[in-house]
């Protein structure tokens, strides 16, 4: 993890992309400066009331330009309810750059990511494109999938899967990956998503000998290190604070 | 106002430890301060009571360990550390450089662990001790000493017999009279008391039927205690002789005023550190200013100034 | 679902008091009743338990009674009451046309106290009796009794000679262990425990430097105090054979829920009532909903039905 | 005090009026149907959130025709800034109408108020109408006395004081009630306000021997007479609710 911000900003943007779910930007030069594909922010929803808390978001993008980081989320509670209730010029404190990001090294890497979890995924294509990149994107029907133009952008190919096949093919964001990587090389693997999902994409990963990362989430307090309330097991023995020491790992390294 | 003007409202020597500002971060929400000092301005911390440490190095409990609650939340992380050796070997020469008091929050599920965890500290350049006597979230010891005065008093009475620093003994609020237990750790030798350590509470899972917790019950901390921490720092204030280190809720300068003139001569600030890493600056600033608009010329005139005859 | 079929879900014999529902409005917070008909539908409210009473009238305290809190609220109402003969003359009459158990809270300095009031009960047309052992708001007596297994035991026993109809016993949470308190009234013949009462509590107005209540410190109520009351619930819970009814913080038909898989039978609505004052209507509908989404018959399903084992 | 209505209803406009006071109107057609002059509501400001309560404020006229009551409210801490933030058509939750009003049966009425006390001053201007109705409307600054306008409408004569002479008499609305009852015979005062304002209002009524009611603060929980922290001490001891036997009472009866 390199330098922090704590800034005190202002929302740039904040518009729903379908029914639940909303894009915002936030003018936050210190974060777009040291942003890595994988990392997070934590998002002030109501400033020491209820809820209390800090909400942990991750990045999907930066614009350089603008200073600026976009995040998207969907509103599942109170503090992500709040979020979408603020409006464009409200002010917001956020801070970040927080954890490790994605190694982003290899050449022909496949991305696979369920709901939300496409989130960090965006920001690691956008970084690693020109290398070609393919993604699986999955979602429960075609109503979450404005991903996929999102992802067109960046990527040389993107899957659609929905669970009710409204959109690409019926599945989930793991039934596409037998055919896939029986058929393409791949030199490295980004999952995010729900906890069955990442196993299952671990135990592909692993009978293809691909190396593979896996963006973890875990309930939050401070967001970089100071609480030890995020854990997550280590294979070996003992807790990873998800927020520091992840929340991406090495497929090999944590129990899921 | 300057940084000098700022200092000089807030020094404070507290029981023998010399503190920059009586703003000090309390145990197991501050890290080891390392992990804020992207954030924060160290003049401006009057210490670092560093996250709770044990003989041996402690895992911590399995599970969730973070719940929210109506404005706090409830945390049962259970002591994870790495054990008192590591601290004073790695940790302690990092964080020295701060310049700002280091507090070592000492536990332990036997006084034995309680004189060990003392002797071991022995020759560590640290500038106090805080004797843990209320955790809430172990299985066994730490809390059950916190709630009995007798036991209260024989783990500081050994602790101190071997410390070369000043005894901090952090309270527990799980108690009925804790004005009681803090009388009996001063008569065993206690330099100050802190208090309050988190309330015991539980939730539990309406989809599941589960505790929320992953040790079923944990500890509540944040703007919902802070009613119950400033009545007991006032009943214990009244008490003791000793000073009074409050804490519990505490998010604002004016917060932290009401510990104040409850009888605390310093206050920690928790779970606000998780909010805004930055709160414990801006609470001195906000502490400078208010006793500026006052007139006053050191915080210490706040100090126990409730009024309490003829409202 | 209809009314007989919700009416069917939620019916319940506690304790000897036949309730139509297990949701009770919670003493100080629910008036005598009367205040709350314009809003409520008497046949979802499962009890009332009045306004605190004692032998004599009282004014209460003086100055400010009311603060609020984070997720909370602080009163030093201090027990006004017209006297136990003016309920039973002039209160009870009115209030017994809502066809719902009425629940006597009862106060007292003194042992006497307790006995005279319920000595004074002996012909009145009530359904239970509530002790109340743990008002923090008085200057003698009442809390006093409740933090303490032997005069808890004591109060329990004479009150219990003497009552016609069941008795509830309230219990206090300012206190190291509950348990071991109700084990005591349970013993000494309470029907049922009924907990928690207000944690006590204090503010200072950093304007004035005065308490801000005029009886200096409060009774702690409302969301914020959720977590500590589902802990001493299920701490009581598993002491006790009587039947347990829990309160604190309950603000909606998951709450109430929370309570029940903690092993309350019944629960108490307080604060909740001044914020909606139709809200235990609401609980009582929300909680047949629940069942009907888990397939569940009967709200007894849920009673102390927390998973512990294995996170 | 009447039938009580909580009515989960909605915000018809919410309107700063100067820089720290909000006019809103709230449809709510069983309070605006029952209310009268003096009386109140509660207002729902973060449903069981924090801040936690209800918050009182007085009823400053109803529209029967749009079946809307209206209110004035300054911004002074949590509650009101919340409802501040609240938009037109948003949901809000309003109990009332609550208390008992002002007596209203005088050929000649005074009305005296400040600051926010004007509020409920201005209904029972409107109600008495077309009885001619004298004012004095006191404020700090000429900002805060956007009332004179809304008074000119209903009263035969609005006087107006501010603490810093920028509008009307310099001083405080007490300041012309020498001169006013030495002219003119009233036969009631209605005043609103600070307690030392009322203190003063009272003696100059008991002086001239004027039937005088006073609209009293206290701060409420529930507004409805069910928790009894609201009191206000009886002139011959023990308390009222100020909730329930007032806001309104004659000045002999309360300690001020
Ligand atoms: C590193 C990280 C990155 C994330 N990135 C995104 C993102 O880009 N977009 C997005 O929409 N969401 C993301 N999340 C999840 C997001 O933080 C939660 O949805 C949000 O905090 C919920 O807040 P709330 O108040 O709305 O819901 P709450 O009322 O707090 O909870 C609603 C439900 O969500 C569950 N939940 C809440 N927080 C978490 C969490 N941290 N981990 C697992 N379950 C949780 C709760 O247990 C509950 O069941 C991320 C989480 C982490 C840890
Ligand atoms: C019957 C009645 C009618 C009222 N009518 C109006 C009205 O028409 N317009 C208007 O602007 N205000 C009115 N008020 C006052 C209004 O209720 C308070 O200003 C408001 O509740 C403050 O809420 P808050 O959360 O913004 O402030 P808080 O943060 O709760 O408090 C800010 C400051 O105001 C004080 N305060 C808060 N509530 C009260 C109260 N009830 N009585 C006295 N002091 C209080 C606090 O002690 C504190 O100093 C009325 C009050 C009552 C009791
Ligand atoms: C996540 C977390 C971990 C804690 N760990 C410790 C600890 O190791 N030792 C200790 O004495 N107190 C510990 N506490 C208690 C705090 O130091 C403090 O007493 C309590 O949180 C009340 O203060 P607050 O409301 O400002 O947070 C912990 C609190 C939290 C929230
Ligand atoms: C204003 C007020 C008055 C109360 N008066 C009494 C009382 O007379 N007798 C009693 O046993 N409890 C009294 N209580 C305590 C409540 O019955 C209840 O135990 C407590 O408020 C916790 O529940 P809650 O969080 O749902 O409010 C009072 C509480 C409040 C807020
Ligand atoms: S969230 Fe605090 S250590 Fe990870
Ligand atoms: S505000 Fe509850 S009785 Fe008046």
């Amino acid at each position: 993890m390199g330098k922090k911000f704590w800034q005190e900003t202002q929302i740039v943007e904040n518009i729903p992309v379908n029914t639940d779910t909303y894009y915002m930007k936030i003018y936050a030069p210190d974060i777009a400066a040291n942003a890595n594909p994988g990392q997070f922010v934590m998002a002030e929803v109501n400033m020491l009331q209820a809820p209390l808390l800090n909400r942990p978001l991750g990045i999907a993008g930066v614009d350089k330009r603008q200073k600026s980081i976009t995040i998207f989320y969907r509103v599942v509670g109170k503090g992500t309810y709040l979020l979408s209730q603020k409006r464009k010029a409200e002010c917001i404190r956020v801070l970040g750059p927080l954890g490790n990001g994605f190694e982003l090294k290899a050449q022909r890497p496949l991305l696979i990511g369920g709901g939300m979890g496409l989130a960090p995924l965006l920001f690691a294509a956008q970084a690693t494109c020109p290398v070609p990149v393919e993604v699986i994107a999955g979602g429960r029907t075609e109503n979450e999938l404005f991903w996929k133009s999102l992802f067109e952008e960046v990527c040389q190919q993107v899957h659609i899967t929905t669970d009710d096949g409204s959109l690409g093919t019926k599945g989930t964001c793991v039934s596409p990956l037998a055919s896939l990587l029986s058929k393409n090389k791949f030199d490295a693997m980004l999952a995010c998503g729900p906890i069955p999902m990442l196993r299952a994409v671990v135990e592909y990963a692993q009978s293809y000998r691909i190396p593979c990362q896996v963006s973890l989430e875990e309930h939050m307090a401070c967001g970089f290190g100071a609480c030890l309330t995020c854990t997550c097991e280590k294979q070996d023995g003992g807790y990873f604070q998800v927020c520091k020491q992840g929340p991406v790992f090495r497929a090999g390294e944590v129990k899921l | 106002m300057n940084h000098a003007a700022k200092t000089e409202m807030l020094a404070v020597n507290l029981a023998g430890i010399q503190m920059r500002t009586p703003i000090i971060g309390a145990s197991g929400t501050f890290g080891n301060g390392e992990e804020y000092d992207d954030f924060v301005d160290w003049d401006y911390v009057g210490g670092i009571s560093v996250k709770g440490l044990t003989v041996e190095p402690r895992n911590g409990n399995h599970g969730r360990r973070i719940a929210e609650t109506p404005a706090g939340i409830m945390n049962c992380v259970g002591l994870q550390n790495p054990g008192i050796e590591v601290f004073v070997n790695e940790i302690l020469p990092r964080i020295r450089v701060y310049k700002t008091p280091i507090i070592v929050n000492i536990n332990g599920n036997t006084v034995e662990d309680y004189i060990k965890i003392t002797e071991m500290l022995a020759g560590a350049e640290v500038a106090g001790i805080e004797v843990n006597i209320s955790c809430p979230n172990t299985k066994h010891g730490c809390m059950a000493f916190g709630v009995n005065p007798g036991s209260a008093a024989l783990v500081t009475r050994e602790v101190r017999k071997r410390a070369k620093v000043p005894v901090i003994v952090k309270l527990s609020p799980n108690v009925t009279d804790i004005a009681e237990i803090a009388q009996a750790v001063e008569a065993a030798g206690a330099d100050a008391v802190s208090l309050i350590n988190t309330l015991l509470g539980m939730a539990i899972d309406t989809k599941t039927w589960k505790p929320v917790l992953g040790n079923l019950t944990g500890g509540l901390s944040g703007p919902a205690i802070k009613p119950v921490a400033v009545r007991m720092v006032w009943q214990v204030a009244q008490a003791v002789k000793i000073p009074v280190i409050g804490l519990g809720g505490i998010s604002s300068a004016l917060d932290a005023i009401e510990f104040f003139l409850a009888g605390a001569s310093a206050v920690q600030v928790g779970t606000a550190n998780f909010v805004n890493p930055k709160i414990m600056n801006e609470i001195a600033c906000g502490l400078c200013s208010y006793l500026e608009e006052h007139d006053l010329q050191h915080y210490s005139q706040l100090v126990g100034k409730i009024n309490v005859g003829g409202n």
